[in-house]
């Protein structure tokens, strides 16, 4: 299939959008119907997706496919698409996810799965957007109405508790970005003070340089929208809500996409265009990259709700994408790109075990649980295997990115990278103590009837499965990938930097030698 | 010849009682000559600047006031008559089934 | 003299406006009222505006105060405020904040009043029923047609209100 | 540095193999029987030995300077400067790391069938088994440190998952996540150490990093880089303080004790320091740090095990107390011996623990040593291979375990002291004592069986000739090391000389010709006293009384020594209890207090000033037109402030 | 002495003679052929014809010479927008007046009266014209909010309703006086001169009468698009008139308001203008919060919407205080656009309206927040439109109000009002809390024994809500058009 003259970004976005509105509009139809609608469509843009993975020119750091029109030319705003090294896995990793969720929740929903799938195609748009957009304006419309069928996922099909978490989703998400839509606007408006053209277009954006008082303020409304969504503690008490309350496993999986969204708009965005902000800042939001690694880590340990759990152990991650994100090197933007895709995969797998776990034992108490091994042991190898995964075993994905992660940060200071890699001894001990409870032990005897998966469900897990060793095995065709982009991004936030002329004794970026004596010294 | 502002004065101090009036009677057809009263003090201000000015704008003006008062009141009026049949009560406080 | 008949046009407005708003009962309001709109028609008589003082006294005293009599005695509305009368929280608010806007707007109108030209000089017919009439027919014709309208409207929204079926 | 031809072309099979056998059962393992499982599992587990027989052989036919093959089979991870491919590297080490692993695993593996006949996760079992052996053969193959760091994470992830095997025993799953975690914990300072090479050395290659040691570290970054790779030789080879999980281990099918944590993963460890040992060649500091704790865990694990009653942990604390012996061997510059003893410690460790297990299948599951007995005339050939097995790690004269043990005696008496010596020639003597008495309990007095066990069992052939072949092994294994001393060659210490730089030790003067044999006529000795203790503590009938006597008056030295010496205790304290806290604390205390109650407040704050809007809407005309004027007051105000 | 009629331009003043006339054509249907769909059919031919009448207009220079009116792109824009908005309001008064009873023979008349008050008021160049249309469009108002005669809470409505306007057209009036009295003219163009040639705003600051008369001035105009404080009147009234009136009330003669006062601000007061940004800023901040604070509180719909409508008119107040052409082409996209939405919302309430319905408060209506669960299963086009309105309404992109407030917002930022744009976007974020929560409520999962619920509703209305509601998305997914027309229409008015 010869994609290159297609306008193969627009048809990715489209097609889930189309394929939601149709299941809107019959909403009279059969349940059925708008379920293979939605798989059928979800199956096309995959493999759509993975189309474009073959056309990949790996060699180029800059756009492909990339579309563009005009959209509101009175503001410079335009429909601006393209795919690079970073979107690209981001892509894959959407439809991938999103056909997985569809696939998971075939049986699970009971009350109006079709329109639930069709919130799921129109969080597939969104989520596409989000990765493909060029131009700022697009960038932030995705960005928004990704929220909506978020919040009716999980305002419609959660759990008792749901109207709190829709409310703090709203509240947390909402709030973050509507202050980042002032600063777009500021930025928007500088550019224009300093070239005399309007326009969103990001890449021209990227050469905006902001004056110092606004860079603060700007700077920080940004970073705020991204933290959110990331989300980086403090930011984040409303992810383990979201989680627990979406009952849905298909939904709790789309929320792991989402969160992804932020970390990418730390990349696409946020470091080039604050360039001066990221370098001075870095040490801070390091350190709270690492406190949330931390903090995740902790907390999750002392959850009974297994739900709850796996979103802190997300909390937990997060903080440590966003560490190789603001070690701001190679091995660490590469590593959290890694990471971000490891973690859709592998904890995505986890909220789908536990969404059969939920179907069979109707709750999400692990005392409730236990000895379940005896009576699902196929469930219990995968559940075992996607644990391992998270607790970052090599050979299996996240141990790539982690690692990566750890080295970028360890090569700008020794301190982050004991602190990052300490805790991975805690995710260890409390995933595992996780399965424990929940797996090992004598088993109750209710648990009798908890059958083992089905085919459909055994599929369903194998195939991230896969991926997750094929990541492991052989991260290169990946990192291939990246790495051009990744490069591009540091060299051109360092060449900003250097027309701003940051002083010598502030963090530089790309290279960061570090005389590794001193640093022990320090450390001593 | 009297200085114009201080029919003016007089004029703001009938649009003050007017406010006044409106602001602590609770018949409905006081609240309303209350009103009249504003307007009236709007009139008489408009007077004693036309003749302060010169210009005829304000005079023409008052006439048309006076209309759009008349049309005013008859419109509140019947709505008053309305109000009463259903709720045999002028008090402006008793009709606060609108509320929150 | 023109002092003195100034004065007592005041005072003889201001008292009964006064009145309006004190009298317990609606009749006693009413007739309050067309002394004060009397009292205002004197004094545009003596700002040059002979027509609407005329004016005043025919569509006011003569049109609108006899809607308010008739519709006063029409709904016989007995129960006087004073008998409920309770300087209530809302009252005393009222009052406070009124006669404070009031003060407020002495204040400010008496502070710009010695910024104005007091006088200007008028031909003797300013404001008579001839040269009103030529700037209402030349320069105003198009609010005068749409009074018309408005008297329209208010017929047919009474009509509307008061549930005349044909 | 070779390129890899001809048969050693094909060395990715010897790991792939085992894999391939593990991805089999872990697919179809449970739609085929047992015996296709166990033929698939040992077939491919036997022809990863086979073939590290025939690669030895080569490997052998090679000149000394050529035996250094890698063999590249792609990029793993290449990030920038960063460069991490899957590389293979057989050296005399690696060569003979793979040849033990695949042999002992073929052997123990072949044990497995019969001793697992009845277990309903037969396939899982041997999945695990063989996913074992593939990253234990992975690890000693790596020819860079995260191929190393993948098998070594690989191996400690199967040890988890076996000893969780038994999956309805709460101390099974205990014992599981402790054994990760805290292998976990060394790791840490591990891939700490794995960086530091990268950052100093920009390359994890050991063809690049190991002879460029000495020109690019400073003395400083060489004792770091050496005591974080220590680190996770610690944790991985249950050193003090680290050494906590092991015993619990054993709740591992005896099996996987034998193999895993007895033979093969745990000595990985030792393994690792060989291999970086030019790097802690160049720091003293790590040297003795590495010799003394070795030697701390050889005595405190040795007086653990004199007390202990389960017999899998008094093998394990002797596991323990051994790899304690390798690593001062280690510390004391005789690298060579460390893995000549790690060697002979795995045939005579597998064997017994094989033989344990037959002891225990013989009772119907029974561990303690207590309620054994007499069990010679029913299970003879088990009798005979495990006293093979115990006289070799008393270090009996002629048997593997006493030419290994001597090596590394003599080197800590030549480069570490007499005291050193001394302490270790004690400990071997208690290593003996136990050892029987172990052996003796089990096997010779009067039966106290349980009241239930009627019949003991018998084990079939498929566990009896894996016993006789280790008890072969166990026996002559000594030879490939028979020190100058003796008139031997020393033939494991030239073979692997390649890999260690030379040392600061002298070999084999006239002198030390007679200081050899006579440290080891003391040590020999002394490992006899301990027999000989154990045997009139144990079966002589006038020596019946005395364990009970000496357990009453050193009542607090018992108590000390069966709780070995505490350390679960204060960690628990310390560490776990600590942990727990903290995480409670900072999810009550912070994430649902402060955090959230800051969101609520926010929405609290802006209902509750909401609740103002509905008293404002009153329904009072006069209170909407008082706002009217008093927002006209305001702007007045504004305009003009008196 | 001779008297000489004015010349006046019929040509230019075509769309308003066209809907005053066609109102008063369809009085005289009502008299002979007594039958509201008649009225009706009269009253949207009127305004079929003046809408085409004022297309033509568009784009052609018309000279006007009168110093009463003013007839430029800014007045055609407004034009179209207001007869629009009056069909719109037919349409879906359409059915609502033959279910709940209404009068509709005087009713439909009475909203093309009101119409050409707004048209008037847009294109008054005068006070006189000004006050005159602003009473027009007020007194056909305060009739059309009480024509639910049967109804106690249309009939409260409407004499709260009349007594505050009244109440505020005497500060009107009053502050009209002291303008007058400090200028000496009524004229907004010779105002404009007389007040440039004083010399800024020193000069200004020396005429109390003209700052304190625009003040009150402020204080009646305030009173009509619901500002706060003057909007106390709005959810009451907003409530208790019929449901299409509300939608008029809250869109039609708010926008009027607005353009006129974007037209003061402009021309005769713009010397004034720099003084009243300190006041909009405090009042603008005042009407979002405590607009959407009250609406998140509220468990009625409508009045939730009213107080919505309060929030969006500070909304409208940011781009104000801009002072820009930038923000004027916001307040007119963003009029456009509210129009829409809030037209289509009341509309679909309406809609939901059964026939027969009850005399008191929310009988035979869907009021309550309760009302709506669920309702997305049973009524579903209404629910749909309603979805896309409160997603509009808060600011969901690709929708029409996302670009109204990005121009909005952008215009407070362009002009340096960061903080104000950070409240505006805050208040944004509290707002989706209770326009989201409806649409939740709308979509909640209905039980699997909820009982069954016949479609309400015309055809005629609901294809008319589902035009407005593809509008809504239309004009988000792709504004280039509308931006053109108001590009010009802002220019017509800076030209002035």
């Amino acid at each position: 299939m010869d994609i290159t003259h297609w306008p193969v970004l627009s048809i990715l976005i489209l097609l889930p959008a189309i394929g939601a509105g149709l299941i809107f509009l019959i909403p009279w139809a059969d349940d059925f119907f708008p379920r293979v609608l939605a798989l059928l469509v979800a199956g096309v843009n995959l493999l759509l997706s993975l189309a474009l993975f073959r056309a990949f020119n790996p060699a180029s750091a800059g756009m492909q496919f990339a579309e563009r029109r005009d959209w509101i030319p009175d503001l410079g705003a335009g429909y601006s698409l393209g795919v690079d090294g970073i979107s690209l896995f981001m892509v894959l990793i959407t439809t991938f996810m999103v056909f997985l969720a569809l696939l998971s929740s075939w049986g699970e929903v009971e009350r109006r799965p079709g329109l639930f799938s069709g919130f799921i195609l129109l969080m597939e748009a969104g989520l596409l957007g989000i990765f493909l957009s060029m131009d700022l304006l697009l960038f932030y419309v995705f960005w928004e109405i990704m929220l909506v069928p978020m919040y009716f996922l999980i305002g419609l099909w959660g759990g008792e508790n749901r109207r709190y978490a829709t409310i703090k989703l709203i509240i947390y998400t909402m709030g973050g970005s509507l202050l980042m839509l002032v600063a777009i606007l500021s930025l928007y408006f500088f550019h224009h003070a300093q070239t005399g053209t309007y326009t969103f277009d990001i890449v021209q954006l990227y050469e905006t340089s902001i004056p110092a008082y606004a860079l603060l303020p700007m700077g920080f409304a940004f970073f705020v929208a991204f933290a959110v969504k990331s989300p980086l503690v403090p930011f984040h008490t409303w992810l383990p809500d979201a989680h627990a309350e979406a009952p849905i496993s298909g939904a709790v999986d789309i929320t792991g996409l989402l969160i992804k969204t932020g970390a990418y708009a730390f990349l696409r965005f946020f470091l080039p265009l604050f360039p001066d902000f990221s370098a001075s800042y870095a040490p801070l939001v390091v350190m709270l990259a690492l406190l949330a690694n931390l903090y995740g880590a902790l907390i999750a340990t002392v959850q009974d709700d297994i739900k709850r759990l796996i979103a802190y152990s997300s909390v937990s991650h997060v903080g440590l994408i966003i560490l190789g994100i603001f070690v701001l090197n190679l091995q660490g933007i590469e590593g959290a790109i890694l990471m971000m895709v490891s973690i859709a995969l592998s904890s995505g797998a986890l909220f789908i075990i536990v969404g059969m776990l939920h179907k069979r034992s109707r709750t999400k108490d692990i005392s409730q649980m236990g000895g379940v091994w005896r009576d699902m042991p196929l469930m219990g190898g995968f559940f075992m295997f996607f644990t391992l995964a998270s607790v970052g075993i090599p050979g299996l994905s996240n141990f790539v990115g982690e690692f990566l992660i750890f080295l970028g940060a360890f090569r700008v200071n020794v301190i982050y990278g004991v602190a990052a890699s300490f805790v991975v001894v805690l995710t260890a001990a409390y995933l595992l103590w996780m399965f424990w409870r929940v797996m090992f032990g004598p088993a109750p005897e209710r648990t009798r009837t908890w059958y083992d998966l089905s085919f459909m469900e055994t599929v369903t897990l194998t195939i991230p499965a896969i991926l997750v060793v094929l990541i492991g095995v052989y991260p290169k065709i990946l990192l291939d990938r990246i790495e051009p982009s990744a490069s591009a991004l540091l060299v051109r936030a360092e060449k900003k930097l250097a027309q701003k002329e940051i002083p010598k004794n502030r963090l530089s970026v790309a290279s960061c030698q570090i005389t590794e004596d001193r640093e022990l010294k320090t450390e001593k | 010849m009297l200085a114009a502002d201080q029919y003016l004065m007089v004029g703001v101090v009938l649009f003050g009682i007017g406010v006044i009036g409106f602001l602590t009677r609770r018949n409905v057809i006081v609240l309303l000559m209350c009103i009249e009263l504003m307007i009236n003090g709007a009139g008489l201000a408009f007077v004693s600047f036309c003749r302060q000015t010169g210009s005829l704008d304000g005079q023409v003006f008052v006439l048309f006031a006076m209309v759009i008062a008349a049309v005013e009141i008859a419109v509140a009026l019947s709505i008053v008559l309305l109000v009463f049949r259903n709720r045999a009560t002028l008090d402006v406080d008793e009709m606060e089934v609108l509320k929150w | 003299m023109e002092n003195l008949f100034f004065y007592i046009a005041a005072i003889l407005a201001v008292a009964s406006a006064g009145s309006v708003i004190l009298q317990r009962k609606v009749m006693y309001s009413v007739l309050s009222l067309i002394v004060t709109l009397l009292a205002v028609a004197w004094m545009y008589a003596m700002l040059s505006a002979p027509f609407l003082a005329v004016v005043q006294v025919i569509l006011y005293v003569g049109a609108i105060m006899v809607l308010f009599l008739f519709v006063v005695m029409m709904l016989k509305y007995e129960k006087t405020e004073i008998q409920r009368f309770r300087p209530g929280l809302l009252w005393c608010t009222g009052l406070l904040v009124a006669v404070f806007f009031l003060m407020k707007l002495i204040y400010v109108v008496n502070r710009a009043s010695s910024l104005t030209p007091k006088v200007a000089t008028v031909p003797p017919d300013f404001g008579s029923i001839k040269s009103l009439g030529g700037v209402l027919y030349t320069q105003y014709l198009l609010p005068v047609e749409l009074t018309g309208i408005l008297l329209l409207v208010a017929v047919v929204g009474v009509a509307l209100l008061s549930g005349i079926k044909k | 540095m070779v390129e890899a031809t001809g048969l050693f072309s094909k060395l990715w099979l010897v790991p792939a193999l085992p894999l391939a056998g593990a991805l089999f059962n872990c697919l179809l393992g449970r739609q085929v029987s047992n015996f296709v499982v166990s033929i698939v599992a040992c077939g491919s587990i036997g022809l990863a030995a086979v073939l590290s027989l025939l690669l030895f052989n080569s490997f052998l036919k090679l000149p000394v300077e050529q035996r250094h093959i890698e063999l590249c089979m792609y990029n793993w991870i290449p990030s920038g400067d960063f460069s991490a491919p899957i590389d293979l590297l057989l050296d005399p080490l690696s060569m003979v790391m793979i040849t033990m692993v695949s042999g002992v695993s073929f052997l123990i593996h072949v044990y497995s069938v019969g001793y697992m006949s009845r277990d309903e996760s037969f396939a899982r079992y041997f999945f695990y088994l063989n996913l074992f052996v593939f990253f234990m053969l992975l690890l000693v193959l790596a020819g860079n440190f995260l191929v190393l760091y993948i098998g070594w994470e690989g191996v400690g992830t199967c040890s988890y998952l076996l000893i969780s095997f038994l999956y309805h025993k709460q101390s099974a799953a205990r014992a599981g996540l402790k054994a990760f975690v805290v292998t976990r914990f060394g790791d840490f300072f591990f891939t700490l150490g794995i960086m530091l090479v990268f950052v100093q050395f920009k390359s994890i290659y050991f063809g690049e990093v190991l002879p460029r040691a000495h020109e690019v570290l400073t003395p400083v970054m060489a004792t770091w880089i050496a005591l974080l790779i220590f680190g996770g030789a610690v944790g991985k080879s249950a050193q003090v303080p680290l050494h906590t999980w092991l015993p619990d281990a054993m709740e591992a099918p005896t099996p996987v004790s034998a193999l895993i944590h007895a033979a093969t993963m745990v000595t990985a460890g030792v393994y690792l320091v060989a291999r970086c040992y030019p790097i802690f060649q160049l720091s003293p500091t790590a040297m003795s740090t590495v010799a003394v704790i070795g030697l701390l865990t050889a005595v405190i694990s040795a007086t653990i095990a004199l007390v202990n009653n389960d017999i899998k942990r008094i093998l394990a604390y002797s596991t323990v107390s051994q790899l304690g012996h390798m690593f001062i061997g280690l510390g004391v510059g005789a690298p060579a011996a460390a893995i000549f003893h790690l060697l002979t410690h795995a045939f005579a460790k597998a064997l017994l623990f094989l033989g344990a297990g037959a002891v225990i299948h013989a009772l119907h599951e029974e561990m303690d040593i207590r309620r054994m007995g007499a069990l010679k005339g029913h299970i003879p050939a088990t009798f005979w291979t495990f006293l093979v097995g115990a006289l070799a790690m008393a270090g009996i004269p002629g048997l593997a375990g006493f030419f290994s043990k001597d090596a590394i005696l003599e080197a800590s008496f030549t480069n570490g002291g007499v005291l050193l010596w001394l302490i270790m020639v004690v400990t071997a003597g208690l290593t003996a004592f136990y050892c029987f008495r172990l052996f003796f309990n089990a096997f010779l007095g009067e039966k106290r069986w349980d009241p239930h066990v009627e019949e003991v069992h018998h084990p079939a052939p498929v566990m009896t000739i894996p016993l006789m072949l280790l008890a072969v092994l166990a026996a002559v294994g000594g030879y490939m090391g028979v020190p100058h001393a003796l008139g031997g060659a020393d033939r494991i210490s030239s073979f692997l000389a390649p890999v260690f730089p030379p040392a600061h030790h002298t070999d084999g003067g006239g002198d030390s010709s007679r200081l050899g044999i006579m440290l080891m006529t003391v040590s020999s000795m002394v490992a006899m006293l301990g027999i000989i203790l154990a045997y009139y503590f144990y079966v002589s009938p006038e020596g019946r009384e005395a364990p009970g006597r000496l357990r009453q008056t050193l009542s607090g030295v018992y108590d000390f020594l069966s709780n070995g010496w505490y350390f679960d205790k204060i960690y628990q304290v310390v560490f776990v209890d600590r942990f727990m806290g903290a995480a409670n604390f900072f999810w009550q205390a912070v994430d649902t207090s402060v955090l959230d109650m800051t969101v609520r407040g926010l929405a609290g704050l802006v209902l509750g000033g909401g609740e103002i809007v509905p008293r404002l809407q009153t329904g009072l005309v006069r209170w909407y037109a008082l706002f009217m004027v008093a927002g006209a007051v305001v702007i007045m105000g504004y305009l003009y402030i008196f | 002495m001779e008297i000489t009629f004015p010349a006046v331009n019929i040509d230019s003043t075509m769309p308003q003679l066209i809907v005053a006339l066609f109102a008063i054509l369809a009085l005289l249907v009502e008299v002979f052929s007594r039958s509201p769909r008649m009225v009706f059919a009269t009253c949207l031919v009127g305004l079929h014809i003046a809408l085409i009448r004022s297309l033509m207009q568009w784009g052609r220079g018309i000279p006007y010479e009168s110093s009463l009116l003013a007839v430029d792109g800014y007045t055609t824009f407004f034009n179209i927008l207001f007869i629009l908005i009056a069909m719109i309001t037919m349409a879906i008064s359409l059915s609502y007046v033959e279910n709940t009873r209404v009068d509709g023979g005087k009713y439909y008349p009475l909203v093309l009266f009101a119409t050409l008050g707004m048209m008037l008021l847009v294109s008054s160049m005068d006070l006189l014209m000004m006050f005159l249309s602003l009473e027009l469009l007020s007194i056909s108002m305060y009739m059309l909010v009480g024509s639910q005669r049967d109804k106690w809470v249309s009939t409260e409505a409407a004499i709260k309703y009349i007594l505050t306007g009244a109440f505020a057209s005497g500060f009107l009036l009053f502050g009209i006086a002291l303008v007058y009295g400090a200028t000496g003219t009524i004229s907004f163009s010779k105002m404009e001169s007389i007040l440039g040639g004083l010399g800024g705003a020193g000069a200004i600051h020396e005429l109390p009468l003209l700052q304190i008369g625009i003040a009150l001035m402020m204080v009646g105009l305030g009173f009509k698009i619901a500002m706060v404080p003057f909007h106390m009147w709005a959810p009451d009234v907003y409530e208790g008139a019929p449901t299409p009136i509300t939608g008029l009330l809250s869109t039609g003669s708010k926008i009027a308001v607005i353009a006129l006062i974007l037209r003061l601000f402009n021309n005769p007061f713009i010397q004034v203008s720099s003084q009243w940004v300190g006041i909009l800023w405090v009042l603008a901040v005042l009407s979002m919060t405590l607009g959407n604070v009250a609406a998140l509180l509220q468990k009625n719909v409508k009045r939730m919407l009213a107080y919505s409508s309060i929030a969006h008119v500070g909304y409208l107040l940011v781009a104000f205080i801009a002072l820009s052409t930038r923000g004027m082409e916001a307040i007119l996209l963003y009029s456009a656009f509210y129009a829409v939405m809030g037209l289509a919302a009341f509309g679909c309430i309406a809609s939901l309206t059964r026939a027969g319905g009850g005399t008191t408060a929310g009988e035979g209506e869907r009021l309550k927040a309760e009302d709506y669960t669920s309702l997305g299963y049973t009524q579903p086009v209404q629910a749909a439109i309603l979805s896309i309105c409160l997603l509009s309404l808060a600011g969901i992109p690709l929708t029409a109000g996302f670009i109204g407030k990005l121009y909005l917002f952008g215009a407070a930022v362009n002009a340096g009002f960061v903080g104000l744009a950070v409240i505006a976007v805050l208040n944004s974020a509290v707002s989706l809390y209770y326009y989201l929560g409806l649409m939740l409520r709308m979509y909640a999962l209905p039980g699997r024994f909820a009982p069954m619920e016949e479609p309400v509703g015309s055809l005629f209305g609901k294809l008319v809500l589902l035009v407005l509601g593809v509008t809504i998305i239309a004009l988000g997914i792709y504004p280039t058009p509308l931006v053109g027309v108001i590009k010009g229409a802002v220019t017509a008015l800076s030209a002035l």
